[in-house]
């Protein structure tokens, strides 16, 4: 059976662009540029060894998780993963906390006990990243159950990648969600790498997005550099969501500009190909949107000493307390 | 105050929490319509209706991971997996997510779930439904454990799980469901980490818990006959464990016997025993000895299958080789 | 999302009835009735008290193993479930051994430590039956991985059903078999129930056969109670395999004769489309394709002689010695 | 003899047995192409080719599952589970299904598979990337266990389980893959359940394995300063456990430590300390004591993290206070 690859796959359910109004473009550009300038700088404070663990740069994904993130409101939830920190900035995410938490400060976001790929920020209902690939799939999905529950009004967004969508709790969940008619969205960031396995050699049938009506619901294949589109599609899956008529999997199609994690030059990845996408950068493809370079040079400037801030609060901030950690270890 | 069997005890429990508060609800496979295999949750649909009680495509992974967001969520799910030997299946969502996330995200996250499941042999199910693997959530930390012997242990033990804010494996028996005790009428709970003397002794404590009680209270009566005093502790939760109450028995008696069901590499009992030798070693008069399933897969055949479990006639002899 | 229910979904993939050679006919033929009679044999010993644990008939799905067993050679596997009679009985065990398994007597093919769930026949190569619902499907995936690294010509044929199909592992199986085309065939018993639990209720999508493309193969739907069509249906997707072509998944409809297990009267089903199923008896259908009544009546005649030599065979068998038993115990 | 880093000699042991069995496959993920994250698995693609040397997708059930199937079919899996953290997932596969077949199948099947994984904390991965979960393998009967801590004993040890007819957990470590020590280079295995007396001593038994047998080298070097002879006893494997190797070492010194990194409750450490106990209570001059990791989840931040596992000092603390 002849395996469609990812590039073969147009790009359906964009619809026509809806005019947006330029609040919400502005939020996206902002949480783009934010993202991409936070990998950048604590990639620098990795080189320089105020890191440790893994650290995996969200890269030329940023317009996912700024496209989508603007189309839900602050009490929505969010599950993140490993490569976490765009989805976490773009949720509303407090930069001083995420930066001491990478650092493994006592006042990061998790007392410097979870790091980079464990970050959860409660103010935003962000249920947190996770080292297990995969596994925030049910969380999220259990969450949508929860509100259901207690009869709530928020949606849940899910982002996981293609490695992600190996894992059976993948379809268990979207087989979960459309049962009970969950409120929850499945973003698939098909970056078209788990580390440096392919789409193409980890897929029978690289559609990834038909799985979704293989377990009845809208699968959406969009472009994931585009925020306008991740944007437009999430608004009508949250709306979906929202008016108790389910769940909704989008594959937004994506690219990392660079390797696995911080260590990894990724080598193995299609230089051709990586040079298409970089030439779609999501950033410069949104900063086309914005007319005003005046604008966009403000956001800019903002962001730069928030993170300036942000990175400066960090490194004053103390190491957690030895004592007070090893007070609380009864508990568990 | 009623003579009820232990899983009416579960049940009542169950129907008081879903009354008294509206985010706790149940999940699991055939437990709505059918009311479960043991009948635990019988009759919670009728009156909560598929909103609370909702029976689950079969999939023990996404089961007990949405479990764990749906608590995240600020609801208090219970889950029913029908064989602990099925936890295997969604252990990630147990050891990785559930058991971790108030650690992982300093305090911010809770995970009130409560995973209810039942172990043990004794009705030629074989390999596959007859384990006994307490001995894995109790390594892991941030779950508690809870293992009750009795209807009144069955029942305030699950009232205190479900109000607890820590994920909980309620861990039951499949031998106990039938099994009757006087539970009272009025509501109770007892606390988490709460050990009870089941029968009160001088000579040599037997520290149990589950099905397991009932063949040391066996035991220990015809060992009275024999002018030998036995005390049996029973631990109900083996998360938080009374350490306290081990102690002062042992302090007590002088002799300690462990006895479980589990296989006794690398079970519950070994932990404890060696936890005794530290705290307590000059309080012995002897070894704290074990008496333990055999290290084997469970078999079908009954004759079989009976000599892999401790028989009261095992513990009989243990206590008599230590006084 | 409607949920398409399964008797809304068409029968494809049956293609023109090929003629058949008389031999194979008659052969499925024998398996169906053993094992009709295999299972209200074991039926009236369980209520005797010659059986423990779980006893979970195929009454009424015997034409899915006797057709699908048909299609294979000697040297194919199978790998089994917790309702496995049938399969091991059409793969060619001893009915003797099977019985004795059963009572959990010396003699019996696991010596007594297995019972029903757990009954394993090398000689047929027969991968086992299955407490664990869908833990067979990886196995069976496993098995066919083996036989492509020692270069073996064999294919794999997994039985499992609906409430298995719940399960991450089937989707994680085919997409390990699309992506590597391995030689296995995923069979789906779908008798429309989990226990107590319909198909429409535990599905987002009740089409079944249609996760078989999602996952990058053919998933084809044909009627279990006809064993000629899942002969042939069967029989294209062996030499498929055979020829390095890759998996195929097949759903065969077919619905219990009676509860899930032999204590459970199965009052939740649907007694009016029990009775349509009944109609429809696989034994009955095939038995009007069998043209020659004295031959089926021969076959008849010899089950029913080996079914009494096999159970006074197990009755007479003894148990299995503890001290051998206990002997055992250090090596594991 | 060359000295050589442990993860050199694992890699070499996997080339020798590919090439003498031609049933010997290795699978796991980002394994083949990029020969695995610690490099274990380098070079093979290149000779054995990608029927040998598989790439999988990314799904540790099927993945392990389709290791016992393939064993069950006739051929030597090795699979390739990159963290101990993740065998959560397919622990149905492992407890249930390749544990149990040969067992539950009367002795007609056999699961020849190895599952390489590696634990432990000491580099900032937090809680799901710095676990110590050989516990739970340790109480599961029909799984063996086998855990180096030298680059000796990882070839000499990988080759026979390879060649051993039951499954296998091979637990490697996260910090000993750049370790070196000298290898023959001739073939040798190394028989499954012999301990190893890493060094000699007379007054007290460190008994341990793995990562912490460094530790334990170099907490008995300051205390041979300080007068006191430590015997540091490696068991090399778990499962089978050389009880022999481990009483006849407590029978000579008379005192015993168990040393893991494993958090304490129900950890291994409980169940040796209750074995020595139990076999050997005369011998004793004082209790077992247990010198084991912390019972929360790893924290990420260096300095906490430092603080629940053992360290040298903790060691030597502890021999002291027996001695
Ligand atoms: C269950 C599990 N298996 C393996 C790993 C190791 N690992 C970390 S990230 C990763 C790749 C994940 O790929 P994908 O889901 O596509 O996410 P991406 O890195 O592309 O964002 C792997 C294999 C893990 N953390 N968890
Ligand atoms: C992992 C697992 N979960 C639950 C069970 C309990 N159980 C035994 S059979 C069964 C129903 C299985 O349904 P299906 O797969 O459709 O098989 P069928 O009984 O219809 O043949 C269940 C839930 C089990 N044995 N294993
Ligand atoms: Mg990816
Ligand atoms: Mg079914």
């Amino acid at each position: 059976m002849s395996k469609k690859t990812p590039t073969q796959k147009a790009v359906k359910g964009k619809g026509p662009s809806k005019s947006i109004s330029e609040k919400l473009l502005l939020q996206m550009y902002r949480n783009v540029y934010a993202t991409r300038q936070f990998e950048l700088k604590c990639m620098d404070l990795y080189r320089q060894g105020f890191i440790r663990g893994y650290l995996h740069p969200y890269l030329g994904e940023e317009a996912i998780a700024a496209g989508s993130c603007a189309a839900l409101s602050p009490e929505d939830y969010i599950v993140s993963t490993h490569r976490g920190h765009g989805h976490c900035i773009s949720k509303g995410a407090d930069l001083k906390l995420m930066v001491a938490e990478i650092l493994g400060r006592a006042t990061g976001y998790c007392k410097g006990r979870g790091g980079s790929m464990h970050i959860f920020s409660k103010e935003t209902n962000n249920l947190g990243a996770n080292g297990i690939v995969g596994a925030g799939i049910p969380i999220a999905t259990g969450a949508a159950m929860g509100i259901k529950v207690r009869k709530g009004k928020e949606v849940v967004l899910v982002f996981f990648s293609d490695g992600a969508a190996n894992q059976g709790v993948f379809p268990e969940s979207m087989n979960f969600a459309a049962t009970f008619d969950l409120p929850v969205i499945f973003m698939l960031e098909n970056n078209h790498y788990a580390v440096s396995t392919p789409v193409e050699c980890s897929f029978g049938n690289c559609d990834l997005a038909c799985k979704g009506e293989a377990y009845g619901m809208p699968g959406i294949c969009i472009d994931g550099n585009d925020a306008m589109a991740v944007y437009e599609t999430t608004k009508r899956a949250a709306d979906r969501a929202r008016n108790g008529e389910g769940p909704t999997l989008i594959e937004a199609k994506t690219y990392r500009h660079g390797g696995h994690h911080v260590n990894d030059p990724g080598l193995y990845m299609d230089q051709d190909v990586l040079a298409e996408w970089k030439a779609r950068d999501p950033l410069e493809v949104l900063a086309g949107k914005v007319k005003s370079k005046k604008k966009r040079k403000n956001i800019e400037d903002r962001v730069e000493s928030e993170l300036k801030d942000a990175i400066e609060f960090a490194k004053q901030s103390p190491q957690p307390s030895v004592d007070e950690f090893l007070a609380g270890i009864p508990n568990f | 105050m009623a003579e009820i069997m232990y899983r009416e005890a579960l049940n009542r429990a169950l129907f008081e929490e879903m009354r008294r508060d509206p985010t706790v609800f149940v999940m699991g496979e055939n437990i709505g319509e059918r009311g479960g295999s043991y009948k635990v949750t019988e009759g919670l649909l009728k009156e909560f209706g598929p909103e609370r009680v909702i029976d689950t495509p079969l999939a023990e992974a996404t089961l007990t991971g949405a479990a764990g967001g749906a608590a995240l969520a600020g609801t208090r799910p219970i889950v029913e997996i029908l064989f602990v030997d099925f936890t295997t299946i969604p252990m990630d969502a147990l050891v990785n997510q559930a058991a971790k996330f108030e650690f992982m995200s300093g305090g911010q996250g809770h995970v009130p779930m409560v995973l209810r499941t039942q172990g043990g042999a004794g009705n030629g199910l074989a390999a596959q439904h007859s384990q006994s693997l307490e001995a894995i959530f109790y390594h892991i930390p941030g779950l508690k454990l809870v293992m009750p012997s009795s209807p009144y242990d069955a029942y305030g033990l699950l009232i205190s799980a479900i109000r607890d804010d820590r994920p909980t494996i309620f861990l039951e028996h499949k031998l106990l469901y039938m099994t009757k005790g006087e539970v009272p009428d009025e509501e109770y709970g007892i606390p988490l980490g709460q050990a009870d003397i089941k029968k009160e002794g001088d000579d040599v404590t037997l520290i149990t818990y589950s099905y397991m009680t009932l063949k040391c209270l066996e035991a220990a009566e015809l060992l009275e006959k024999e002018g030998i005093s036995v005390e049996v502790l029973d631990l109900r939760t083996l998360k938080p464990l009374d350490q306290e109450a081990i102690l002062q028995s042992v302090g007590k008696t002088g002799r300690a016997i462990v006895v479980h069901e589990a296989c006794k590499r690398g079970g519950v009992g070994g932990d404890i025993a060696a936890m005794i030798m530290e705290e307590a070693y000059d309080d012995l008069d002897g070894p704290v000895l074990r008496v333990c399933g055999k290290d084997t897969p469970i078999p079908y055949n009954l004759e079989l299958e009976k000599v892999c479990i401790p028989t009261v006639e095992d513990i009989v002899e243990a206590v008599i080789s230590v006084t």
